[in-house]
């Protein structure tokens, strides 16, 4: 019998072949069996876990997460037309699948629910053997699912997630974040703001009353505060309204002349839509045009808000319509197979499950320690976000950022944005100590295999 | 000043939309017995009704236009409706763009036949069941309908913008003489349009024979039944007008909140709530306590009154809800007896 | 035997040899096999199993006996997480401090809650427990981020104090040393067992439970509760306040929901605001319904049955029901895939839906009585089921 | 000085009048019936004996002790039991289940936590509780659902779980309201059998006049809330008053 703090079975799935005469009791295998981590792929194949809302509000950009990693799957194991990989700067990957084994996959729901979310992930590492979870497009979510990867001993590629906690005050050694984060887009979006609107501005920020709206918002104030601008009003709204009209309508009653909308997705679509319908767009306050802004823009819920999100700056990870090499060939990849261009939810999650294959083959081992280890402080290109790092501090992927644009006169109903400014990497960048991310406490911890 | 005549404006706003789906709820909770848990799925619906019809007038052939190009760098298809071929661009262009209004000649049907097969199917056998039962069979039939809605449409909010007409926003202020009080066209439609709705219900119930029947039915059932009066024909035209009122409710809030298929759900505790603060049984009790509690939330949600109490928006209807039923038993206007065992 | 008349006693051994095989009983597909996706025998989902059992155990003791329908039950299940992962935080990894007060906090906090709750009745009762647990949610979710941490759920950090913990001690959730965590894995030819720590914890403490449930319904105290949900006239002209036994019951079940909140928590070191919001109140208020109102082990069997359905369904993709189907000609295959298709994965909720509303038309009494049926069918009475609701009914002598 | 002791007691519910100085005064062991025509104010009056209610003025006073303001339990372990017009019994429950809570409730009053007792270690009050079965033989419908018995049977059963209390004063509300002649009788034997077998005080509210005369040892007649007359039962029958008031509406 082996003793472990958390079991793989997989195994027995994949190497069914050589299990034709019955072992009973066999004890002696399993422990055999373990390479001292957690879920150690044995025989032919690795499965991966992809853990993302297919229910509940975001089950769209769960369904696109998840359209993605199937794409992702199918190029690592040589089928398709490679998407990114013949563009990636690092040549390991060549369609054998990952260090020569076939990947495999499993599908679970979040629910946008931490519980749901880590008791899907446990199943995946308890019941199928998972060796990496990665998905999902909420920060509580991401941050729940990273702390039970570290405990179960499994690395954690993230998906959709921008709150700085994750690679901020809830780090994990064995979770790693490509999407960009709410500081990012602050640090982007403010020059941009003062280019376009002035420095001399007042802003009035409606914020979701949750961790990720919090430290969304503390982000752009900073940054749009260094360059000049005010802050008349802060306002956090609850997570479950549904009508902002109580929220926007004071905005009227101040000398505020930009309004910044801290929101994501359900809520981001209907204050949006209602701050639209207040006039707020039409408004002249102190002789200036009134503005609005959408720090975090995604494709998918830009559809939702219609014609309002027209003529609005945000940010975003990857678009689309990005000229690089890269991106074009995800874009072509992904709208052959599907018939849509591919969500920068879609993008990230993609990447993650290359850049995760990828730092297997360099590291030579599917041992969480030294996948980590191959994945701090690499340096890579041709995923879309043109050069990037995986800090090894924290585990965030430093990278240009998009600032973007309601596109006036779309052609489609996927030609929603358009790219304004690629904000470079420089820009963004931030020491790992920031207090905005947990200051000098915050702290990776170790590595942990399990078994 | 204009802050809080602006925050009435809104409560007023909120309050009709609590007030429309309380309406339709109390008269099926309140009168028929149900504990109807698909009543949120009613309202949805109706949204979706709008939605419907906004894709089913945007019906289109692809045209492959040559000058631009798609994502992917092929010939871009423009979908032309087929209501430009038949009226003309600009003609097909207005008539898309009044769907909503025109979803509500479109929803009444429909809600209709909904609401009946709803009750003749399924809700007419638990009439006499326990509630603990209704709750069961009508969540699982709001989960079914919320799913087929989402296997359709998406997860999505599917932007149904109101008619040029009514975008835009009208300045009381100038009316007044003062400043900055703007309110949108279409909240000011929906805030009518509920009221309409509610008095026409009344109307309906205070003048008609049939309305009379009703209401002698909700105060005393068994007394009705034994005068020989086919009580269970009036309770299905019952159900369907409540199914009507919910559905009409979503059509007309579309443009408001951009619908989505679990629209229902997070109305269907707040709508609990307010039927029962308004009491069991008493209509006028549900409208009056939609607006109570709209309006105290739009207050509550001022910065002045937040910055005083910290989290006040989040639990304010509740914490209404939990006063209100301490200090009066049967909520504002509730009637002895019903629902209380 | 341990004051229980021998058909209750049946049923608890029943249920104990249950728990104990739980992990073969729940993996009965080889490994090898495309069914395996059915299985349940993993510790996270047994796990859940028995602490939603505790959980609508309790429920029931409210529900079933008395008829008040309290919906706002999950406020105590967050209550009782919280207080475990705050013991964590504070002393150290052992799981005992935590539960301890966890029911000491849920029950305080039922305390209050059902004292103002219960001068309602009915319905009205009903949206007073809604308010206070709703207001709960989302103040822990939002001003009371401090105590709750908010949406990223209370956790154990690096920088907590932990004044009990010991070099040696494990840094996971344990009992005197035995982590939680740990998992005996043992193969049987192509199948595949895991009997893990935890689990059997929990599955004690439900035992537990259950045992203690099954001497409330029996006793003196029981009878009155259901005398309250009789006729609470009568029980007042005979003498009796129907006032304290409605709220020494909710008191229980408060604690019972307070220390399934604290197993989850010690299982799983993280506490969400959202298990305390309405929708969690409404599970456990199915899970009772499903399973057979007022019966003993109809809630557990519905807690079983609604997780079984979210854990395992939500997992099958259409890449494994092409798997499944691999045998026929490709044009069946995907005719069968697609029929399937709406009903897996993302579209368990609606399996779920039509679950609720079969059980509920075709058999009234919940899922127990289907074990009736069945029983009936094969002409003897199936022991843990039928006699459950029986039982139930039967006088109290 | 009576047992029960009703001085000066006004009730206005709103505009109208429902009691008017009621003065009554009921004597121990003895059997009391308070008639009076619709809307005289009996119900009123009774639910102001058992805490229902609470007169605007006066004072009821039971073995001396006052019991305005307190609870219908309270008023119950002071020793008066009541029979409802309707049997109020608990129809959830077994006929002997029904029996065993008022034998609990008069043991350990109105609240105790008796979570983890067993019912088979209570043979004392089982005792009892079949004996009280027996004396009005239902002893062998012990084990039935007393929702589906008969109301003949329902009204039985209440009255043993209120005389298994063993009450000072019994309380009586319309007992045979729509009944059978056949169980009118029955119902007025039962009681005959009980007045005979015990010291109990009973009050009895009725409208059946056959009722009253048969088991009524004074009588309080009631009107517009106050009380008429109250005498015995043949003064009562000749008396003019009641004739005008009562009797001779009733002969409508």
């Amino acid at each position: 019998m082996s003793k472990s703090d958390l079991t793989r079975r997989g195994v027995l799935r994949a190497g069914a072949a050589g299990l034709a005469t019955p072992t009973i009791f066999s004890g002696a295998v399993w422990a055999a069996s373990h390479s001292g981590f957690t879920n150690a792929p044995e025989g032919g194949s690795v499965t991966l876990g992809f853990n993302v809302p297919q229910t509940g509000p975001y089950a769209d950009e769960g369904a696109d997460e998840l359209r993605a990693y199937e794409l992702a799957v199918e190029h690592l194991n040589g089928g398709g037309d490679g998407g990114m990989i013949p563009t990636f700067s690092s040549k390991t990957l060549d369609g054998t699948g990952i260090l020569g084994k076939k990947v495999e996959y499993v599908t679970g729901d979040t629910q946008t629910k931490s519980d749901a979310a880590r008791a899907s992930a446990k199943s995946m590492i308890e019941k199928d053997g998972a060796i990496m979870i990665t998905g999902g497009s909420s920060s509580g979510v991401a941050v729940a699912v990273q702390g039970l990867c570290q405990e179960a001993g499994v690395i954690f590629m993230a998906g959709l997630t921008h709150s700085n906690d994750t690679t901020g005050k809830d780090r994990k050694a064995n979770g790693f974040r490509h999407f960009f984060n709410g500081y990012m887009s602050g640090a982007a979006l403010a020059p941009v703001l003062a280019n376009a609107y002035g420095t001399d501005r007042k802003a009035y920020h409606l914020t979701a009353d949750y961790t990720w709206g919090w430290t969304q918002q503390e982000s752009i104030q900073a940054s749009t505060e260094a360059l000049g601008w005010s802050t008349v009003q802060n306002v956090l709204t609850p997570l479950a309204a549904t009508d902002f009209s109580s929220y926007i309508a004071p905005v009227l009653q101040t000398d505020a002349d930009v309004l910044v909308l801290n929101h994501y997705g359900g809520n981001m679509v209907n204050s949006l839509t209602n701050a639209v319908q207040f006039g707020l767009k039409d408004k002249i306050v102190n002789g200036k045009q009134f503005e609005i802004v959408v720090p975090l823009y995604s494709r998918l819920m830009a559809r939702g808000a219609g014609a309002n999100v027209k003529g609005i700056f945000g940010s975003t990870n990857w678009h689309w319509s990005l000229p690089d090499e890269g991106s074009q060939a995800f874009t072509r990849s992904f709208g052959t197979k599907y018939g849509f261009p591919p969500s920068q939810a879609a993008h990230t999650c993609y990447t993650q499950t290359l850049l995760y294959a990828d730092a297997v083959n360099r590291a030579g081992s599917f041992n969480p320690c030294a996948v980590a280890e191959a994945l701090e402080g690499f340096e890579f290109d041709g995923l879309g976000n043109g050069p990037t790092l995986y800090r090894a501090e924290d585990h965030q992927c430093f990278k240009d950022v998009l600032v973007v644009k309601g596109k006036e006169n779309p052609t489609s109903e996927f030609d929603l944005l358009e790219i304004v400014e690629i904000t470079p990497v420089s820009q963004v960048t931030y020491p790992p100590d920031h207090p905005m991310f947990g200051g000098a406490e915050a702290s990776l911890g170790s590595c942990n295999p399990g078994a | 000043m204009e802050a809080i005549i602006l925050q009435i404006l809104n409560g007023l706003d909120k309050g009709s939309a609590y007030a429309l789906i309380a309406l339709g709820l109390t008269l099926i909770f309140g009168t028929l017995g149900v504990v109807n848990f698909a009543h949120g799925a009613l309202f949805m619906i109706g949204a979706f009704c709008a939605v419907t019809l906004q894709r089913l007038l945007n019906l289109s052939h692809e045209v492959i236009d040559d000058t631009k190009k798609d994502f992917l760098g092929n010939p871009l298809k423009v979908d032309v409706p087929y209501l430009a071929d038949w009226f003309g661009a600009d003609a097909a262009q207005t008539i898309i763009q009044w769907s909503v209004p025109l979803a509500i000649l479109f929803s009444i049907p429909i809600m209709i036949l909904v609401g009946i097969s709803m009750e003749r199917g399924l809700i007419k056998h638990f009439y006499k069941r326990p509630h603990a039962d209704q709750i069961l069979v009508t969540f699982g039939l709001a989960i079914v309908l919320q799913e087929i809605i989402k296997a359709f449409f998406g997860a999505n909010p599917i932007p149904t913008p109101a008619p040029p007409a009514f975008t835009g926003s009208f300045d009381f202020g100038a009316l007044i003489g003062m400043e900055n009080i703007i309110y949108p066209y279409w909240r000011m439609v929906y805030f009518a349009f509920a009221m309409v709705v509610i008095a026409g219900v009344f109307a309906f119930l205070q003048f008609t024979t049939f309305g009379m029947v009703v209401r002698a039915g909700m105060a005393d059932r068994e007394t009705v039944g034994m005068l020989g009066i086919n009580i269970d024909r009036r309770f299905t035209i019952m159900f369907a007008i409540a199914a009507c009122v919910a559905g009409l409710a979503g059509v007309m809030y579309t443009p408001i909140n951009s619908p989505n298929y679990h629209m229902g759900m997070d109305f269907l505790v707040i709508s609990f709530v307010v039927v029962v603060v308004g009491g069991m049984g008493s209509l006028p009790g549900a409208v009056l306590a939609g607006f109570v509690l709209g309006i105290l939330e739009a207050f509550a949600s001022m910065n002045e009154v937040i910055d005083i109490v910290p989290g006040i928006n989040q639990i304010i209807i509740y914490l209404v809800a939990i006063i209100v039923l301490l200090t009066r038993p049967r909520g504002l206007m509730g009637r002895k007896g019903v629902m209380e065992e | 035997m341990l004051g229980l008349a021998t058909k209750d006693f049946v049923l608890l051994l029943v249920v104990a040899v249950l728990c104990l095989f739980a992990p073969v009983l729940l993996n009965p597909f080889p490994e090898t096999s495309d069914l395996a996706q059915f299985n349940a025998g993993y510790p996270d989902l047994m796990q859940r199993f028995v602490i939603f059992g505790i959980f609508a155990i309790g429920f029931n003791i409210l529900f079933g006996l008395t008829g008040y329908l309290s919906f706002g039950h999950a406020a105590f299940l967050g209550v009782g997480s919280y207080s475990v992962v705050w013991m964590f935080k504070l002393l150290n990894y052992n799981i005992v401090p935590g539960l301890l007060l966890s029911l000491v906090v849920s029950g305080l906090f039922a305390l209050a809650i059902g004292y103002v709750s219960l001068r309602r009745s009915g319905i009205y009762f009903s949206i007073l427990t809604l308010a206070f647990a709703q207001m709960s949610f989302a103040l822990a979710y939002s001003v009371l981020t401090p105590i709750t941490n908010g949406e990223t759920g209370l956790q154990v950090y690096g920088n907590d104090p932990q004044y009990l913990q010991g070099d040696s001690a494990p840094n996971i959730p344990h009992l005197f040393g035995m982590t939680m965590r740990a998992t005996e894995t043992v193969e049987f030819g192509p199948w595949l067992w895991q009997f893990n720590a935890g689990y059997y914890f929990c599955a004690v403490v439900m035992l537990i439970a259950f045992y203690l449930a099954i001497r409330i319904f029996r006793s003196p105290f029981g009878m009155m509760l259901r005398a309250v949900k009789s006729n609470q006239q009568r029980m007042r002209y005979t003498g009796l306040n129907p006032r304290p036994y409605t709220l020494a019951a909710f008191v229980i079940s408060g604690m019972y929901a307070g220390l399934a909140g604290g197993l989850m928590a010690s299982m799983d070191p993280l506490a969400g605001a959202e298990r305390m919001q309405w929708t969690a109140s409404g599970e456990v208020v199915l899970m009772t319904i499903l399973g057979g109102t007022g019966t003993l082990i109809g809630p557990v069997l519905g807690a079983g049955l609604i997780k079984y359905l979210e854990n395992i369904l939500s997992k099958i993709n259409d890449n494994i029901l092409h798997q499944w189907f691999a045998f026929m000609p490709d044009g069946l295959e995907d005719f069968l895939v697609a029929i399937v298709h709406p009903f897996i994965g993302k579209g368990w909720h609606l399996t779920l839906g039509l679950v609720f509303m079969a059980v509920v038309i075709f058999l009234p009494g919940g899922l127990v009585e289907g074990g009736q049926r069945i029983g009936r069918l094969f002409g003897r009475k199936k022991p843990a089921e039928a006699e459950a609701k029986a039982a139930a009914k039967t006088p109290a002598e | 000085m009576g047992i029960l002791e009703v001085k000066g007691v006004n009730k206005r519910f709103g505009g109208l009048q429902a009691l008017g100085n009621v003065n009554l005064s009921v004597a121990e062991n003895t059997v009391h019936a308070i008639i009076g025509p619709n809307g005289a104010g009996k119900s009123t009056l009774l639910n102001c004996l058992v805490g229902k209610l609470i007169p605007d003025t006066g004072s009821v006073m039971f073995d001396g002790q006052s019991v305005l303001g307190r609870h219908p339990h309270e008023i119950n372990q002071m020793g008066i039991s009541r029979v409802f017009q309707t049997p109020e019994i608990f129809g959830d429950l077994t006929v002997l289940e029904n029996m065993m809570i008022p034998c609990f409730a008069r043991r350990d009053g109105s609240f105790r936590m008796h979570a983890f007792e067993q019912f088979s270690h209570e043979r004392e009050l089982i005792d009892k509780a079949m004996h009280m079965l027996e004396e009005v033989n239902m002893a062998e419908k012990k084990d039935m659902h007393s929702a589906s018995m008969s109301r003949g049977d329902k009204r039985r059963l209440e009255m043993a779980m209120c005389l298994v209390q063993e009450p000072r004063l019994l309380l009586l509300d319309e007992p045979t309201a729509g009944m059978a002649r056949a169980d009118t009788n029955n119902t007025i034997d039962l009681l005959k059998e009980i007045k005979q077998k015990r010291d109990i005080t009973m009050c009895i509210i009725e409208h059946d006049m056959h009722v009253v005369f048969s088991l009524a040892e004074r009588i309080t007649v009631l009107a517009q809330g106050t009380p008429l007359v109250e005498d015995t039962p043949d003064k009562i029958k000749g008396h003019p008053k009641v004739q005008e008031a009562y009797l001779g509406e009733a002969a409508h």
